[in-house]
């Protein structure tokens, strides 16, 4: 039953005071051609129905507050709740962006000291906050790569980005927006970049290397100086896609390694809530060489005053007003809550979590990359597959136990891949009840495949056809 | 340490079971001269209930709408707001879930997707919808794009009335694709803007032609005439639209539109600071869909045969075509668009309609009202619930003494265009009030 | 699993601030013998496992929100969720109730005026807004009636309090707290009180009646003036328990039918939540005569400011401080927001939904007084008693439908008793659905009556063993 | 109308089906001269948006305790509340649900009242705990209803130096079943009670001593010499207790007390103007069980076997045994119960031990500062977080400049004992800090 289901004509949900002013007849106002004849197809219901409709919608959803949420490259933590109740208070969720800056001196305070934050985190000089998310976060970093060397003149020699072959989608697909060809690279035998390959890769028409590190395999990179050097030699900048940094924080800062731009995803690695696929908030960290490039405006304080300033070169900007504010309040209240010391026990936890379980599991299914990794891991569901299993079964058939299946079929380079991330904020016997489920499962592939392949079954719904959904797309309600 | 389970003794069972000694042998890979020797440099902690002080002293530092009354419009609204929304959305498994990839044991975000998508392609009379955009800014950028590969064409042209903010993230998407821009100039006169002012061998070249309706001066174009233009010349009309408006105001699938992109903060968000908002993006045939951005929704059926919902046409996708993929979208705003759904469901069609007239009548309202006390409307064109005053004011003067007065004022129009350095863009939502707007104009009256 | 189970020692799910003050050893404070020696067994355990722990637990529970919960007698209505944003305001919710009242007008405004509010719709006189549930408030009225035979110097002789056998058990229970002897009349074959068993019944000992109008089976008392002559007549006060009001308001008002006393149920009729069986708010309203007995304090207005006030003869307090002060918030806003034509509303649809629903089963189910019912009605299971299935079946079965069952086994003169109550805010699609998942049962039960006593099966434990449960109590966590 | 689905239409279609024509229809079995036959005499309705604004309004007249600093305590305290517990209690399924009567789909509150009672059982060393009462006051006054039922006696004790309300309402609750109350004074040096102060032949008649540790003053009595007296008198010792206290003060069970009840609003609820708190009630032996008031949830199995929970003992409850009940218990404080089990969930041993740790040591602070500046303690004993200061001063002229100053200063106990006129109760709980308490003395000092 959808919306449209359950509506009845002249029901109503919400109520507005009543009209207090004269009204005069619409025609009056607006020229009849202007004004909509078709009918405003929406459904028709009250409060107490809308309510039992989502509260029951919601029951059919996985989060992590109901359970394990092991979801690789998407650091799927603890989402405070205390920083919902700071985010909704009035001054921070009541403001508008267009008032005048001496109002909302708050607001600026805290986008001004969570650009220092971050900037201090990444070993960077200063941040754009204005990225929507790590994907826009990585389009507006390439723009300034862009900038940069149209700066210099060599904008249209530079056209090349250059990306390893374990990269997260988004990278290419970023380069491709800003108007770059995507430079594909290849991964040594331990899972990091090929650094002969990426001698071999570089040239003129270099403008930059896309990185993450750890990366999507949730390893690091050692040769991290040397490839910075590579790139560097080339005239080329670093970018680093921070949205994996849950592992670093503390511990080593991608600046330091000679990165020129990292972008952070405060959804993932400062907690903020993930809301089913959004909002996050991708911000850029940029070093002091490219600060006049960062995006319309940036935050600036002088004279004991905050204010919005537009960078000398700024390549523009790349949303509208100043970001995903109510998502900078959350991530904000987690570092200060946190402070240097937490930060660092959560890459560590989130680092010793993630050794314990794949350690664990190394026996039951095929680790491609063995030694020691950072937030994650990657395993290789190949052996079950010569069994007659498929990664998808048997991510299926994990939630049956009440557990959301790792990352599946990510990164690219690993056969079969089963990307696992615990997070530092699962407890041992979390942990140790996942290990369970995946060596249960690793021997019903041998015992009884077919349960697997049948799987899931104890959820709201049974396993769903999706190349049905793809073939014949219904992407609306239509009346039965 | 907050939010973190491990005990020193789990942390030296589970070291024990991996052969370390201690957490920092856990990150030997990393070159020892590239670790940080110290601790990050950042302020003392504090304890939840020192931060809790903290954030509303900060908060304290900011002047809220329900503090004061205000007229600001201009790409942000003070639109009302049900209460129930934010609960709902705040169950733990909408607000701590993420993309839906896991469809069975996702259907609360993926059907409530679904409704989301219906509810904007019926609200726009379109056939399909996305299940969101980071704002209407960025989709604008998105639509423009998206014709450019529908059409094979390398140019656009967008109406001089858009909203200036986004005709310049307009600018940024499109430069650094090589795709030229064509602004389409108004009218001093009217606000309106005029398609015969288009080099006419243009034409041919335009993938689309980009126009706002409302304008951002809150006037009404004559889409008829402008999409007419366009489709004479096989290029795309792209909308931009107040879904609010759409209450009263003829939907874009009724003009003809191909592509329709809007932002739906106003739908039951809260205003934020201007974030996070979501974006909408629909289009007109099933046959844009496989060039749409942004992720999708689709009904499919289990095994068993029961109605469900997944992910789909996700071979448009970063994830798959990667340096192909229609967009680079991952994250979305799915919260926001929950929000959104709620909200009009709540609402419903007589709902939608009231907000738009109230608007619509307000706006009238406060528009007789300051033209009785002697005030001049920069432009005749009718309007929604916007529009531009003038006065021969510095109006960031205005604006200060207002502010005295618990007023924020209209949004000086002398940022975006000098020649109407004497006007400022008034906007008035449901949530004024009658005498809200009877002291504003006594105010404004006083000072003359 | 219970908290205890997930215990780990070391954990914190939560950190004070650091003390600030200088230290001074304990033992220097206070007296060893003073200390606690014994362990203190709670659970160790962090916020994410808590916040699961509960999330779980709560998905395991169905609630309004969740789906229909017709629970006869006790109005389980929607629960505006905006009540609960304005109980939360700071200024409601963290008030201390012993400051000054210059600095709590705002509170004692809003008590003052639902004091006005309940007088009007009781058509009494005066409320006391101390009583913390409707029985507190039964309890609170009878002490009341015995302070004013106590006034009148007939306490000793007037000891006896009329209730029906009908009545709640609440009724008599209330009566025994409050020293009196309850006596049981029988009900006549309308379902209404026995006029000539209450003639029979009063005298000299008679201290008051208490009468649930409409009573527990739904109906309306037709004799209510009748009834009320006899009692006063006779030296006795009428206590109206007005846990059913929602039947109601603006239709008729029980002091104007000549009750003296009305406690309301804020849970029920006005729709504030019933948190999973409390808390609730059981103002009393009382006649002008009984003013001077309320509870102390009350709230008066006087020269614009609202104060604390001990009537004359006051009974005492029976709670700390002013009831549940968040409850009567919720109330409060709810009756702003419906106004009187929204309350009138509210009672005539609550009544036809219950005819509604009623007339659609009684084909089905036994109806025992086939009349016009008012916000609720009761049937009878002894048709399907007589298939060999009980009342519980059929309840228990009801929960593998999705709904609540309604309350059962009351009142106990219906055999078998089933007893309905939808309210208003339910629709029809959800009554007509509750219709066809009863009229299916009355099918199983001729067809399939094991099905029925197997039921639940679809419910996160099925049926569960109630007298073990009593026979060996085990009343809290036992380390295994 | 708000919240009502029904429509004209629909209306329309079901009393047709009843064979009726209109909604008075519907009302015929009551009598026409009783109908009120006009609108009840209410304010107009107002829409969602003006509620909050005008509910908003009711709610800046009162100073909220994050406007200014209080010392308040004499039965509510301003106790931090850990900002996740209303997020918790407010998910629907709790907060919409009812008392359990279907255990099946009632397990979430069914099991979080388990916890409740085992926590509490715990906390105070007893063999079992209820599900809630009202509040401490209720529960202490029907721990004395009990203990009379238990040992048959009609005379209970109570100490002087109770909560002077919680007095009044046992008063109340007792007087009406012609149960004799005798009170315990105290001693006007230590405030606290002489148990040798009873009249001697009293001992046999007493179906209990009542008594408060700490007591209303803040200070700790002699329970061990109070409960041997009355044990050897084979009357039962019952306690009411601070539950916070618990984490540093001895255990009621480590007394011997019988019945211990206290008030566990302090325990993760809002003060709320001192409502809805909520009460617990704990007995030292199984066999009291039966004789308890309220609802008890026990552990039982399903019919795999499986764990689950039930209401329990509901033989002694109004629904089966009514004019015999132990209690007219029938709504209780659930939802409260259940944000004190879980802020005892969150804070856990070492939490709760802080909590009661740092008021201890904030209130030591407190009074030697006090002492510092010339100020006189009222009492000598040992006291956990409250204590009676003495000035030769009229408190509420004293307190109107505090106010002045930001500050809610103590109870002046003239209300309570003639003998205390030119004395206030002042508490201080984890929340006050150094700087506060600093200010508050440089306050007092200065008008000396
Ligand atoms: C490694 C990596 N890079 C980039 C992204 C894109 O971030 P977002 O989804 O916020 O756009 C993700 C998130 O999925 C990621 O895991
Ligand atoms: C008719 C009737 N009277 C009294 C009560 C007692 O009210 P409460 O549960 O609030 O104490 C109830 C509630 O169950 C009831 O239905």
């Amino acid at each position: 039953m959808l919306l449209l289901d359950l509506s009845v004509p002249g029901r109503r949900g919400y109520a507005l005071p009543k009209l207090d002013v004269e009204a005069i007849p619409v025609a009056d106002l607006i020229p009849e051609s202007f004004l909509r004849e078709s009918d405003l197809e929406l459904p028709e219901l009250t409060e107490p129905e809308v309510v039992r409709y989502f509260t029951q919608l919601s029951r059919k959803n996985h989060g992590v507050d109901v359970g394990f949420y092991p979801l690789g490259s998407c650091t799927m933590k603890y989402n405070p709740r205390v920083n919902e109740d700071i985010a909704a208070l009035p001054g921070f969720s009541r403001i508008h962006p267009r008032q005048p800056e001496s109002t909302v001196q708050g607001a600026l305070q805290l986008m001004y000291e969570l650009d220092c934050f971050l900037a201090e985190a990444a070993g960077l000089a200063k941040t754009s906050l204005q990225p929507a998310a790590g994907a826009h976060g990585e389009l507006t970093g390439l723009l300034i790569i862009k900038a940069y060397h149209k700066f210099k003149g060599e904008a249209e020699q530079r056209r090349e980005i250059i990306i390893p072959d374990s990269a997260h989608g988004t990278n290419p697909a970023s380069a491709q927006m800003a108007g770059f060809i995507a430079r594909e690279i290849p991964s040594d035998p331990r899972g990091g970049v090929d650094v002969e390959a990426l001698k071999a890769a570089v040239g003129p028409q270099t403008a930059g290397l896309m990185l993450t590190n750890p990366n999507t395999l949730g390893l690091f990179d050692e040769n991290i100086e040397k490839i910075a050097e590579i790139i560097h030699d080339a005239g080329g900048l670093l970018y680093y896609d921070g949205a994996n940094a849950n592992a670093i924080l503390g511990i080593v800062r991608p600046g330091d390694s000679g990165f020129d731009i990292v972008h952070f995803n405060l959804h993932k690695t400062f907690s903020t809530p993930h809301g089913g696929g959004g909002p996050g908030s991708g911000p850029i960290v940029v070093s002091k060489e490219l600060v006049d490039f960062l995006p319309d405006p940036i935050v600036e304080h002088t004279d004991g005053k905050y204010h919005l300033a537009r960078p000398k070169h700024s390549i523009g900007p790349v949303k509208a007003f100043y970001g995903n504010f109510a998502v900078m309040v959350k991530a904000y209240a987690y570092i200060r809550h946190l402070g240097a010391a937490g930060l660092k026990a959560v890459s560590e936890n989130a680092v010793l979590n993630a050794n314990y379980v794949m350690n664990q599991l190394k026996n039951d299914y095929h680790l491609p990359y063995d030694r020691l990794c950072m937030h994650e891991f990657v395993l290789s569901g190949k052996w079950q597959k010569e069994q007659g299993v498929s990664t998808l079964d048997i991510a299926k058939r994990l939630l049956d136990y009440g557990v959301h299946a790792p990352t599946i079929y990510f990164p690219l380079i690993v056969e079969e891949a089963i990307m696992v991330e615990p997070t530092e904020t699962e407890s041992k016997a979390t942990l140790d009840a996942f290990v369970a489920a995946m060596k249960s499962i690793a021997e019903e592939a041998k015992t009884d495949p077919d349960k697997l392949k049948a799987a899931p079954t104890k959820t709201p719904v049974k396993r769903l056809d999706e190349t049905k959904a793809a073939r014949n797309p219904v992407l609306k309600y239509k009346r039965p | 340490m907050p939010y973190i389970p491990n005990t020193p003794e789990e942390q030296r069972q589970m070291l024990e079971s991996l052969g370390l000694s201690n957490l920092a042998d856990l990150f030997v890979d990393i070159p020892e001269n590239l670790k940080l020797k110290r601790h990050l440099d950042l302020p003392e902690p504090l304890a939840e209930h020192q931060l809790l002080r903290h954030m509303s002293q900060l908060a304290e530092k900011n002047l809220h709408l329900d503090r004061c009354v205000s007229f600001l419009g201009a790409g942000a609204y003070d639109h009302i707001v049900p209460a129930v929304i934010s609960h709902l959305i705040s169950r733990g498994e909408f607000l701590t879930a993420y993309t839906p990839y896991q469809a069975e044991i996702s259907q609360g975000v993926l059907q409530s997707i679904f409704e989301f998508q219906t509810l904007i392609a019926n609200l726009t009379k379109m056939e399909a919808a996305n299940a969101s955009m980071y704002d209407g800014a960025t989709a604008l950028a998105e639509a423009a794009l998206m014709a450019c590969s529908v059409t094979n064409r390398r140019k656009v042209a967008a109406a001089a009335n858009l909203d200036p903010q986004w005709l310049k993230i307009l600018q940024v998407y499109l430069e650094n694709q090589d795709i030229e821009l064509i602004t389409i100039g108004y009218s001093l006169d009217t606000g309106l803007i005029d398609i015969d002012s288009v080099e006419p061998n243009l034409g041919p070249d335009l993938a689309c032609v980009l126009v706002s309706q409302p304008s951002f001066f809150g006037s009404l174009d004559d889409i008829h005439r402008i999409g007419g233009w366009i489709k004479s010349h096989k290029g795309l009309l792209v909308m931009a639209v107040d879904p609010i408006s759409l209450g009263i105001l003829k939907a874009p699938g009724e003009y003809g539109a191909d592509i329709v992109v809007g932002d739906a903060g106003c739908l039951g968000n809260p205003i934020s600071f201007g974030g996070p908002s979501v974006g909408f993006f629909a289009v007109a045939d099933m046959k844009l869909v496989r060039k749409m951005p942004g992720r999708i929704v689709g009904q499919t059926t289990d095994r068993d045969g029961n109605i469900g919902y997944v992910l789909t046409l996700q071979a448009r996708e970063q994830h798959i075509r990667r340096e192909k993929a229609t967009s680079n979208i991952c994250t979305n705003q799915a919260l926001n668009a929950l929000a959104a759904t709620i909200y009009l469901a709540l609402l419903g069609p007589q709902g939608i309609r009231e907000v738009a007239y109230q608007c619509l009548q307000k706006t009238a309202y406060l528009r007789r009202k300051l033209e009785a006390a002697g005030f001049r409307l920069r432009f005749k064109a009718p309007v929604f619930k916007e529009f531009v005053l003038q006065a021969d004011w510095d109006w960031d003067e205005i604006n200060e003494r207002l502010l005295e007065h618990g007023y924020i004022g209209g949004f000086p129009l002398k940022r975006v265009d000098p020649n109407l350095a004497d006007c400022v863009l008034i906007a008035v939502t449901e949530a004024r009030t009658k005498a809200e707007m009877d002291q504003f104009v006594d105010l404004l009256r006083g000072w003359r």
